[in-house]
């Protein structure tokens, strides 16, 4: 069993969070045992009891009373302690100007677009649900959301910032170990809060650039007839007006773009881990596997299922 | 006493009112409703035209998901495009009494798959048969044909006319102006 | 000691023949009489009697606690394994937002007040509470809000928005249908309810003390009500205010929360969370009311530091408003306010660490007697600082940023609220129970409730700091198996299936008691303060004579006599004003009869609230209904104070 | 438990002005929620303000006749009020009478300028959050101005049946305790509608 996420760090800011979890929780931890054992010997000790209940030694009530004063006065030194020791981790984290890798992420009812902004729109990369980041660059997340709230939530890497409507939050980090983090929606956001996962894939500069250019690029063209029949049945069936393909005349901006959907490791925002039958089972029947979710049910022939299945495993 | 209590609780309960269900999945899944419509209330002989109608229509507009949804769809699939929010463009307005061809959902949902002549799109194959439902019971909304506890309120957008369930209800009558692209030689 | 004795030169009979020098038991028919409500459904409608409402308000928050309790056993059972299919999507939004909704403002707030809407007056000597119209006035609104949102639910228009609603979700736009309606109006309801018993406590503990309780002879619980009835008078409008103008919003379409056309969704949580910092406390104060007076009672010595107790008290009541965006850490608000949220936020924890500390000390300076009642305090001390603690670790701005809207809050709120308000209350019903019916809760079965109750939350509670740890957001429907949460749902289940089963051995503890327990007599605990001078049950006019204070603990100085006035109309409910600070008899004034006309105003408010959701006109209708309810309800009904 | 009486009531007085009665602290209690409440609404507007640079959205500041018209009214009520409370004191009931009716007639007056400067609005509560925060604000002292209307008509009705004990003295002060809430209420509401957008970037 692996330390929970938010204590195995995986970058400078989660780790100074998770240094600042353990020391809040050790001294929270030592305080709690000290006063259970007070707690315990008060209702343990055999304390003399007089017959009148208002007699009370003066003495005894003085003494305690300047012990009371101490530990009052000790608790406010311990909270203004913890609030400096929680300014000191807040100022590393949220100090971070400026930022090697922009990239907007757009909250949607219930998946995430995530663009990489560039000055030439055609180096502009779309994608959904799943962030390339290069390790040991500082990424700068704009985070806004065109429905409800939601918030952008990757234990491992940073604690959470909210996805608002109307305004844009920023969030940087930085990944220091190449690895795939997991990170789910944290502000409840309607029926299908629970399958709105994120994914953070952390890897060198090499593979990050290879990977960027091949979003960039268009859709690969279908290499086998299979593919080709199932491409017509992409254009001829409701996917186009919620789905885009760059390259072909689907241009729906609804749902992800589907461009590059076979690059990805997860569909309908980390539901399933995506393979030739959970992509099947989704086209058949989204409702089955994320109730309440805007994809349709779409009454599809099964060759039709399978040639457009076929096609978008090919969308590499 | 408790007995009359439990009767009553019981009674509200029966009266479970569907106008709240979410309803994701059609059933039966089809892709095009059954049903016979007419566009217009003249036909050979004195009987009037043969009309077979699903109950489909009254099972969206009861439903405040499925209006909501279909308020999603208006603008998700540009109808805003032509019809703008209801006032009408290039499209016929949508929020006025006058109906072109016929004010009932089933004539609505018709018009959306078929699509219309003077430019108004078949919809058939590119939006599921739910969606076309939905629409229809969004479109009857904007007239204040579907009761205010059911319609939507305002949008999270820019405020344009006041929202469907603060619109005054206009029963449909049929006819409408002829729209601009009719007039230019055909 | 003799007070200043009173000539009575202006003995004015307008009110009747007077208790003067009559003997006891005469005094006490006749009394009896005059304060009594009338019988049947008519009675059961028009009573005043602060302990009848108060009776009918504490079992309908019970009842609510068990139909929330429910509703957290059905989650726990949807949550005990990875992607189960029992519970759908919609269905389990609406299971928590109405857990949350009915736990917080049909359970949690309501039985604090109705334990103060009951024990107040008897604690601080007085015949009935002041306002005694408004109260069972405020008791039909808190019912018909309550029934109003549970047949909401049954009909399937149950909210689906969470206890706190945050727009745009709750907005116009994303929630179509009646249900943010519902759970907004319900909050209309609620509020109305515990600002007129609010007002009612201050002011019965202000104007009505017994003769001689000054300042400093009020009793903690007393005082404890006291302060959480101002936090209620300056909290709930903020509360009243953003759910209205989100009615609005749905209904009429105004444009507060939409960043559109200039408004904004940060609005929502600024007025929420201003009002919804200062309710958790409102729910946790009272219940230290009743840790000082079980622990007094319990150990037979006064409490240690009683000013010390009464000064924390104020202090919590002040900060608690000043720390409301600690809430909001991860909305992106400017850095420097942050910070400043979590100075106060932390700074509350001093107060606090202070009436555990005088606790502590009192249990030190005397030897406990382990009842059942000292046992749920003990329960609640253990477990209350380790929520406390997690509260602290939760005001540093980095932290939070980690464990916000996870389970580490959800164990967080829930060690602080069960720990922190449900223990102490189920003590102080053990310890109450005697006074509000006459008959002894059993100690064996209080026992066995205790142990299933202290393990069964543990159990339940303490995995999930580890699972919000390990990142499992908030009100998720399922989790998947890979996510490695499995194990530690599980254990969280089975500890709430003992933690259910303790509500159940105490639900049968109180039915078997209730017609078996042993009779308990006056004061069966030889407790210090004023409730337990008087029989149990206690008659309808609650004191034959009112007592005359003097000292905090008067039945521990007088253990045998009670000091007594006399000299109140004996055929019209009369009672004595004292002045706020020293408490001496100022004014004699009636308290009013039973009367129809608060329910008849409950019924009318009650129908224009659920109108208006459905037809705006409503809202605006209806206001003429009201006026006449009121009118009736002021117009002088010819007692004898009325028409001289 | 047996008890012995030390002390006894029946020379207290059965009525008292002020602080010696309940119902004064229970209207101060009132007074206090539903300040709470107003300081609440003042403070959405100021949020609102500050949020919006340009204040106000997209519509002139409103207009000043009505309102001002409203708020002399409102000032000038302040007299026959605070001659009602001394007249309470001195329990003079036939000049109480008189006042309670100009009291009753001024607050209908008040409505109907009120109704006048609704319409007098140059834009609707769901034309923007500019239109919402003036018609919501408006509309809430609206109530509050009903409410006291109507207990002031209430109050003049009982003192012409007939009604009036001792305690009836108290309780017309105590109205007109409220009134002065009434007004107090609505200055801040006048500033922050009428000239907060005059004062500001405008």
């Amino acid at each position: 069993m692996s330390w929970p996420e938010a204590l195995d760090p995986k970058g400078p800011e989660a780790d100074a969070v998770a240094g600042l979890i353990w020391s809040f929780t050790g001294l929270c931890a030592f305080i709690w045992v000290l006063v259970m054992v007070a707690l315990a010997v008060a209702l343990i000790r055999r304390h003399r009891q007089s017959e009148d209940p208002l007699a009370v030694t003066i003495g005894e009530e003085r003494r305690v009373e300047w012990i009371v004063g101490g530990l009052a006065v000790l608790t406010g030194l311990i909270v203004i302690g913890l609030t400096f020791i929680s300014y000191g981790a807040q100022a590393r984290i949220f100090g971070l100007g400026g930022g090697d890798v922009a990239i907007d992420v757009i909250g949607h009812q219930w998946w995430w677009e995530v663009r990489y902004p560039s000055d030439t729109a055609s180096a502009t990369v779309v994608t959904a649900n799943e962030l390339h980041v290069p390790v040991g660059k500082l990424v700068r997340l704009r985070l806004t959301s065109t429905d409800v709230i939601h918030s952008f939530w990757v234990p491992s890497l940073i604690g959470k910032a909210d996805l608002i409507p109307g305004r844009t939050n920023t969030l940087a980090f930085t990944a220091d170990r190449p690895g795939v983090y997991a990170g789910q929606c944290a502000e409840f956001c309607g029926l299908q809060h629970t399958h709105m996962g994120i994914r953070v894939i952390a890897e060198d500069d090499a593979d990050f650039t290879a990977w960027k250019a091949g979003q960039v690029a268009a859709a690969h063209e279908p290499a086998t007839p299979a593919q080709a029949a199932g491409k017509a049945a992409f254009l001829s069936n409701p996917c186009v007006s919620c789905h885009a393909i760059r390259g072909t005349t689907a241009g729906g901006t609804l749902g992800p773009d589907l461009t590059h959907l076979a690059s990805r490791t997860t569909i309908a925002a980390g539901t399933a881990e995506l393979t030739r039958g959970t992509l099947a089972a989704w086209i058949a029947d989204p409702q089955g596997m994320k109730p309440g979710t805007n994809m349709p049910t779409m009454k599809l022939s099964a060759a039709d299922l399978n040639t457009l299945v076929d096609y978008l495993m090919g969308l590499k | 006493m408790r007995r009359l209590l439990l009767a009553g609780l019981v009674a509200l309960s029966l009266a479970a009112c569907e106008r709240e269900d979410r309803e994701y999945r059609p059933d039966p899944i089809v892709t095009e409703t059954p049903q016979k419509i007419a566009l217009t209330t003249l036909s050979p002989g004195d009987t009037p035209p043969i009309t077979d109608l699903s109950d489909m229509g009254a099972q969206y507009t009861a439903n405040a998901y499925h209006v909501s949804q279909g308020k999603k769809w208006f603008s998700a699939f540009n109808c805003n495009g032509c019809h703008s929010n209801g006032g009408g463009g290039s499209g016929p307005p949508l929020m006025d009494d006058k109906w072109s061809y016929g004010g009932k959902i089933e004539n609505i949902a018709q018009s959306i798959r078929e699509g219309r002549p003077n430019g108004m799109p078949s919809w058939r194959g590119k939006i599921t048969d739910e969606q076309i439902w939905e629409l229809a019971a969004f479109v009857l909304s904007m007239s204040g044909n579907v009761t205010s506890d059911v319609a939507n309120g305002r949008n999270d957008d820019m405020a344009g006319k006041p929202p469907e369930n603060m619109t005054p209800q206009q029963p449909p009558q049929p006819g409408g102006q002829v729209p601009k692209s009719a007039e230019s030689p055909q | 000691m003799t007070l200043q004795g009173f000539t009575s030169a202006q003995a004015n009979t307008d009110r009747g023949p007077r208790d003067i020098g009559q003997p006891i038991e005469e005094v006490r028919a006749r009394l009896s009489q005059t304060w009594a409500s009338q019988g049947g459904l008519w009675g059961w409608l028009t009573t005043v009697d602060h302990k009848i409402i108060g009776r009918r308000y504490i079992i309908t928050a019970f009842v609510f606690l068990l139909l929330g309790g429910v509703l957290a056993a059905v989650m726990r059972a949807q949550l005990a394994r990875p992607e189960s299919g029992l519970i759908s999507p919609d269905l389990y939004n609406q299971l928590f937002t109405m857990h949350g909704t009915t736990m917080m403002f049909l359970f949690a707030v309501p039985v604090m007040e109705a334990f103060a809407v009951y024990l107040v007056p008897l604690m601080v000597g007085t015949r009935n509470i002041a306002f005694p119209r408004l109260n069972a006035f405020s008791f039909y609104v808190y019912l018909f809000g309550g029934l109003m949102i549970w047949i909401a639910f049954a009909l399937n228009i149950g909210p689906d928005i969470g206890w706190f609603a945050y727009v745009p979700l709750a907005g116009p736009e994303f929630s179509p249908g009646k249900r943010a309606d519902i759970w907004a109006q319900m909050i209309t309801f609620t509020e109305v309810a515990a600002l007129a018993t609010s007002v009612e406590i201050v002011v019965t503990v202000f104007k009505q003390r017994a003769p001689g309780m000054t300042l400093d002879r009020i009793p903690l619980f007393v005082w404890t009500q006291v302060v959480t009835a101002f936090m209620v008078i300056f909290a709930m409008p903020a509360v009243m205010t953003s759910s209205t103008l989100l009615i609005l919003d749905r209904l009429v379409g105004t444009h507060f929360y939409n960043p559109a056309e200039g408004g904004d969704a940060l609005l929502w949580q600024h007025l929420f969370w201003f009002f919804g910092h200062p309710e958790v406390y409102i729910i946790f104060i009272p219940a230290t009311g009743m840790v000082s007076e079980i622990i007094t009672t319990f150990t037979r010595r006064p409490v240690f530091g009683y000013l010390f107790l009464v000064l924390a008290l104020i202090a919590v009541g002040f900060l608690s408003f000043g720390l409301w965006v600690h809430h909001m850490f991860v909305t992106g608000i400017a850095e420097l306010g942050a910070s400043y949220f979590t100075a106060s936020s932390m700074l509350i924890a001093v107060p606090n660490g202070i009436q555990i500390f005088c606790w502590i000390a009192t249990l030190w300076g005397g030897r406990p007697k382990f009842k059942t009642p000292l046992l749920f305090v003990i329960g609640f001390l253990i477990i209350f600082v380790l929520g406390g603690l997690t509260g602290v670790m939760l005001a540093s701005v980095p932290l939070d940023t980690q464990v916000h809207d996870s389970y580490f809050v959800v164990a967080h709120f829930h060690y602080v609220l069960i720990g922190g308000a449900v223990f102490p209350l189920l003590g102080g019903v053990y310890y109450w129970f005697p006074k509000l019916t006459g008959r002894m809760l059993s100690e064996r079965l209080g026992q066995w409730n205790f142990a299933l109750a202290f393990v069964g939350f543990n159990v339940a509670f303490f995995p999930m700091h580890i699972l919000g740890l390990a990142g499992m957001p908030r009100r998720i429907y399922t989790y998947p198996e890979a996510s490695g949460w499995g194990t530690l749902n599980m254990i969280a289940s089975i500890g709430a299936v003992v933690f259910a089963l303790s509500f159940v051995l105490f639900l049968w503890n109180v039915m078997a008691s209730l017609k078996r327990g042993a009779v308990a007599g006056d004061n069966p605990w030889d407790a210090p303060t004023l409730e337990w001078a008087t029989t149990s049950p206690p008659p309808p006019q609650n004191f034959d004579r009112v007592p005359i204070v003097t000292s905090r603990y008067p039945l521990w100085r007088h253990p045998d006599t009670l000091p007594v006035g006399t000299g109140l109309a004996l055929d019209t409910r009369e009672i004595v004003l004292t002045t706020v600070v020293e408490g001496r008899a100022d004014v004699r004034v009636t308290s009013p009869n039973p009367d129809i006309w608060p329910f008849i105003t409950a019924v009318v408010v009650g129908v224009t609230f659920i109108g208006s959701i459905f037809n705006g006109w409503v809202a605006l209708v209806g206001l003429v209904p009201i006026g006449i309810g009121l009118i009736g309800w002021g117009w002088p009904s010819g007692s004898v104070e009325d028409e001289s | 438990m047996r008890t012995e009486p030390v002390a006894d009531f029946a020379g207290l007085p059965d009525h008292a002005f002020d602080h010696r009665v309940v119902t004064w602290w229970g209207t101060l209690a009132f007074m206090a929620l539903e300040g709470m409440g107003f300081v609440l609404s003042y403070g959405v507007f100021l949020y609102i303000m500050w949020l919006n640079p340009q204040w106000p959205v997209g519509f002139p500041p409103q207009p000043l006749f009505w309102s001002t018209v409203f708020t002399a009214v409102m000032v000038l009520s302040l007299v026959p009020n605070w001659l009602v409370m001394q007249r309470t004191k001195a329990k003079d009931n036939a000049s109480l009478r008189w006042l309670l009716v100009l009291m009753s007639t001024i607050s209908l007056v008040l409505l109907v300028i009120r109704w006048f400067e609704f319409t007098a609005l140059t834009l609707r509560w769901d034309t923007n959050v500019y239109g919402s925060v003036v018609w919501v604000l408006l509309g809430l002292h609206t109530l509050h101005l009903a409410t006291e209307a109507t207990d002031n008509i209430v109050m003049t009705a009982l003192y012409f049946t007939g009604h009036v004990p001792e305690k009836r003295f108290t309780d017309a002060d105590e109205n007109a305790m409220y009134w002065v809430f009434v007004v107090v209420g609505w200055l801040p509401l006048y500033g922050l509608i009428y000239f907060a957008p005059r004062l500001g970037s405008g």
